[in-house]
């Protein structure tokens, strides 16, 4: 066994930092929490300069990044909160289209996703088909030579800002949960689109994007008709290595810097017994959510499919986000209400954000009971 | 021992309920965001008795018992009444506890509905009162400064207001000259009485608060289905609601026994209250937790309302400390004060 | 609202100490936990000499006692680990035998209960039957004259030293779940009765018992035919109000003083921050759920059904003993491993003995989950 | 980064699984009890080079890491092993790494399979060292008195064996003389370094705890029906036991990097350990007790297996202390000796 990344990796990851350095400026940070924005054109076009979009695919002038350098990459992101989400769900749709789609898409769609110059929102859940997935209404009624859309997801996040949504549609309208449903690419600037925000809790901007006779020519058109399914499993699969732990570590760092600082009584907190006790026990779950999520990544590197390892990681990490973003406001006390947009707040206002911010981490690509449930049967063996 | 409220009580909770019900519906708790301050809401309260209620007969009011007004907190936290309830209930009793001319002077416009005089529930660092509760709206503010209680008018002028989590209209407050209310130890003990007032009527709000966020999860859990079934149906989303239900029955009671032992100036008071504030929180948190969870991605979006409870539920009682700052108060009161220890 | 007992409840808790002081002697603890009983024939004799058995029944030369008395009656028994179980047990039989039993039942029986004379053990779970009591598979067949049993029953406990099990038995062979159930009342000294020991992690001694072409005279039987659900039920009303609470104030007590006496460094524990906190903390469960106890046994006084209050109160105590154990254990640290027979254990291994003690108490009187299912269902409004 | 253990490490799995799966079945794990130490058992484990495996080469030992220790750690746990395998290992590291001459004519014996020598994990206290582990089966035992590491030679002379809630071979041990075997700070520099690895070793031991208790409820979630379906199949059932497969795969990938770390002496080695130690324990506690409670009334039952992992989830760890203990030393290792407050 080795616990740490290799030399390689490690001047990597310097690398990455001083891009972020360059590319994440404040000025950008403020905007996009302003805006509750995960995506912007600018920094995504100078990760797609780097090839940093479709890091683990080879390009011309680039090699393609291992599995650990990937890892480090998100992880880095992540900790920083870099406008990286409509990249990756652009990267994933991108890796669906390679697997299944036409090579019209593939020559069309996939270059662009690699630059940066197109990014995709995902269109999977609806109102009455949340958890559970397969429960989809929006249909695709074939026509001559394409499609007619009809209906509504919800948490189309970036929508209002990406060039495309993923849609899943049930093209059979006969069908029932799993079967019968397509994959489509839904220009958003097609008549009958339409995305309207929603904003969260946590700041961040989503849409409900709706879809009324929406016509669509068939090269949109991703999986094989009636093999959406499938190829929505295969884009949800990169879900699980997500690096939410990252965004822990983010609060952690500020409230071991708070603890550092004098109080008013001219003593640093962290020299109190509980204080220090408290944050070494949110330190521990860091520790264990980063083994379980590089454990995972490791898997898929090493070409093993993490079953129910994946929704560990996801499970623990988020889980751990909740408890920590929790305790860690507890510690710090009163001054911890202070919003990240007040002036006043303390260091930034990370820890009052990362307490909204953690609601929809359980809740997101497969809520913390979804998990639960994928572990009891992949391994315990317990039965549905 | 008896659990039951009396006439007087249940008529008292039915008015508040039906008044806020009105005046303090989600879309006006909203409206009121994020300065967390419906002066038409306070007007309606003020006149309604909300402030003099609680103050003694004998200084001009109407001398409603501690538990009385647990009742009425409970109500305030269930509407997520944009109005300072609980801190000018508190620094009004505390005036009136005071008994000084200057305090008693103070009182009046208060009684007369004049003038808003809230609170600073933790004491003075270098001459500013910190996230003092209603400090973005109150005229004046009774801290603890030192070994003196005094009261310390407010402006524009020596607030600066705090944008916070709960949406709750806090401030920094510069300390200007104010008058000296009560100097000494019983200054400190005074203060200390109201604070045993302000975590036991705090404690009671939350639980107004996690009481709502737990109606609005059952009403959803029934309603919404997944897996060809109501959510509500599934033990993953239901069991947690019971263990809910079931802590905030108890932080309900705890709170109750706390004010009614404070009614009765018995040993338990301070370590009741101290308790209380310590349950009734830990429990408006994880029920506002589950509240919002049980909703999905619904319950993340600003549109529904068990995110305005979550947020309370957090920024309301820690503007004096957390559960473990509780617990020490408690323990003090149960073991005598700490010796050693850095934990205060 | 009055949170305090009233004087005369007052006086009479005073009352039940001293009698605890005079029989309830070192002697027969010790002996009670090395055998592991929980009732002794000399105790329950004392108990009835009182009236203190069926305190709530007026009986020549006694008052009834009001719920006030019987539940703090009920508390000191439980804080001192009084025998009292089979008391309690054989009392929730009386019960139903003075609802729904025959004359001879009435007047053959309940007396002895009542005085002491007689114990009854109950018989209801069964190896396919725990949480889902409704799944019984003993038989009773209906012959001349009376009935053939023949079955097996779990956690028979007391059988061993009762003279009596009150049995749960299925009398239409056809019938499933709640219907065609019977009760009757089994004498120990039946032919074809056996009791088979098991020991429990707590120390104490339950019984499978088992019945094999036993046969029972008519008179024997306490329900109508059929009608066995019901009376069980109300035999179970009264598990709700268990004063579950008093354990845990039994090892909080011991915690307590551990923490006032010096430790090997001159100082008590107590005087340490973290120590305190954790105490206080047990200290607030015990209050909440000595506040839910009470109320629930106040509900039945003023003739309320606590359908919810109930089970509420019972999830929370016992949850509570296995929160408070496990933190007081680890609280006083090493020293809490020393078992409750060890002579070197801590104040008599009162906190080592509560946390064995405290696995079976979120399991028999309807698991946490059962409560949990209830309390969804009454309080919740949520479906089944 | 590497996930996979080595061929070899397969290997020393597979041979200590085989051989604990023959000589510690649960009949003669209960055929030890109370005592806790099965001595047919302890000379198989010794021959087998149990103890002498964890020694360096060069002082006669085989050299594996503590790494490799983890992994036979873990499946002494799992067979619930009555055998003092992590003390015993650590104390034979420790007399290795002291490498004085009294140190290495102690460590003779051990290598031979003559001597048992254990260690006191908790400083001294008034010549007792308390609850030693195998102390009541050992020849002699490292203690830290004061500040020299001595070599205590224990008999019944100087024993009282303790009945204790694990069933381990636990004694109170009068400190009779014996040599010193180093002394000044060196001696305590030396003895935190052994309190590391034993720290390490116990989280990886308890691990094998929780996972065998899992296994033992899924089992057993799977058989048992109830309402007319296997009980596995409610979420109030399965849920936790997912929660704890996977803290269990969390504590146990802890372990093991606090293992690597200690063993390239790294500069987290110490913090590691402590976190290991107190997030394996903590889950181990919570999934034993998940197991029983899965059992309904038959984990309660001696008879079943799952009662003997709850008892050992708690009592192996905690001769040396509790959570929050373990927290303390991360702390002091993460950020500095503490100067103020009173939890060490």
């Amino acid at each position: 066994m080795d616990f740490e990344w290799d030399a390689e990796t490690q001047r990597f990851r310097e690398e990455v930092r001083r891009f972020l350095d360059l590319h994440l400026t404040p000025e950008l940070e403020d905007q996009l929490y302003e805006e509750g924005l995960t995506h912007d054109e600018g920094f995504a076009a100078a990760l797609g300069e780097r090839n940093w979009i479709a890091g683990e695919w080879a390009r011309e002038g680039f090699e393609a990044l291992d599995g650990e350098a990937m890892q480090v990459l998100e992880e880095e992101f992540a900790r920083t909160e870099a406008p990286y989400y409509a990249v990756s769900t652009s990267m994933m749709v991108a890796k669906v289209i390679r697997a299944v789609g036409s090579e019209w898409l593939n020559s069309e769609i996939v270059p662009k996703v690699v630059t940066g110059e197109v990014a995709i929102a995902l269109g999977m859940s609806e109102p009455e088909a949340g958890s559970d997935v397969a429960a989809v209404q929006t249909r695709a009624r074939e026509v001559e030579g394409g499609w007619v859309i009809d209906g509504q997801k919800m948490f189309t996040t970036n929508a209002n800002i990406c060039e495309f949504v993923f849609l899943l549609a049930r093209t059979d309208p006969d069908s029932v949960r799993h079967r019968g449903l397509t994959t489509f690419l839904v220009p958003v600037a097609s008549d009958g689109f339409e995305a309207q925000a929603v904003v969260t809790v946590s700041g961040e901007r989503t849409n409900i994007t709706y879809y009324s006779d929406l016509v669509l020519e068939d090269r949109w058109r991703i999986s094989e008709v009636g093999a959406g399914w499938q190829s929505l499993m295969m884009a949800l699969q990169d879900e699980h290595s997500a690096p939410f732990c990252a965004h822990l570590g983010r609060a952690l760092d500020a409230a071991e810097q708070w603890g550092a600082d004098p109080g008013p009584d001219g003593t640093a907190p962290i020299e109190r017994a509980d204080v220090r006790q408290r944050l070494v026990k949110v330190a521990t779950d860091l520790e264990v959510a980063r083994l379980l999520e590089r454990r995972t990544s490791w898997m898929e590197t090493v070409g093993e499919v993490p079953v129910a390892e994946g929704p560990m990681s996801k499970l623990f990490s988020t889980e751990a986000i909740v408890r920590g973003s929790e305790e860690l406001t507890a510690l710090v006390g009163p001054d911890a209400l202070r919003s990240r947009s007040d002036p006043s707040a303390v260091h930034g206002g990370r820890i009052e954000h990362l307490l909204r911010f953690s609601l929809g981490t359980t809740i997101y690509a497969g809520t913390s009971e979804v998990q639960r449930n994928i572990i009891a049967q992949r391994r315990c063996g317990l039965p549905r | 021992m008896d659990f039951a409220l009396s006439d007087e009580q249940h008529e008292l909770v039915s008015s508040f309920a039906s008044l806020l019900g009105k005046a303090s519906s989600p879309e006006q708790v909203r409206a009121a965001e994020p300065g967390g301050f419906d002066a038409d809401l306070w007007r309606t309260l003020v006149e309604t008795g909300v402030v003099t209620m609680g103050v003694a007969e004998q200084r001009g009011g109407w001398g409603a018992s501690l538990l009385d007004l647990t009742l009425v907190a409970e109500l305030v936290g269930r509407s997520a009444a944009p109005a300072p309830v609980v801190e000018t209930q508190v620094a009004a009793r505390l005036l009136a506890a005071v008994g000084s001319p200057v305090a008693l002077d103070a009182l009046g416009p208060v009684l007369a509905g004049e003038q808003l005089i809230s609170l600073a529930v933790r004491p003075v660092h270098a001459a500013v009162a910190k996230l003092a509760p209603a400090g973005a709206v109150c005229d004046a503010l009774v801290v603890l400064d030192g070994d003196a209680l005094r009261l310390v008018p407010v402006s524009e002028a020596n607030r600066t207001t705090v944008a916070n989590l709960a949406s709750a209209p806090l401030a920094d407050v510069r300390l200007e000259n104010g008058p000296v209310l009560v100097e000494g130890p019983v200054a400190a003990r005074l203060f200390d009485a109201a604070i045993d007032e302000w975590l036991t009527l705090t404690a009671a709000a939350v639980v107004g608060t996690g009481l709502i966020a737990l109606d609005l999860a059952c009403a959803y859990a029934v309603e919404r289905k997944a897996f060809g079934a109501p959510i509500g149906s599934f033990q993953a989303i239901s069991h947690p609601l019971a263990d809910d239900a079931t802590n905030l029955d108890g932080a309900r009671l705890l709170a109750q026994e706390a004010a009614w032992e404070l009614d009765r100036a018995g040993d338990r008071g301070r370590e009741l209250a101290a308790m209380a504030f310590a349950f009734a929180s830990a429990t408006a948190e994880r029920t506002t937790y589950d509240a919002l969870h049980t909703h999905g991605g619904y319950g993340f979006m600003l549109e529904y309302d068990v995110q305005l409870h979550w947020r309370r539920a957090r920024g309301w009682p820690r503007v004096w400390g957390d559960t473990d700052a509780a617990h020490r108060r408690a323990a003090d009161a149960r073991y005598g004060g700490s010796r050693r220890g850095t934990a205060g």
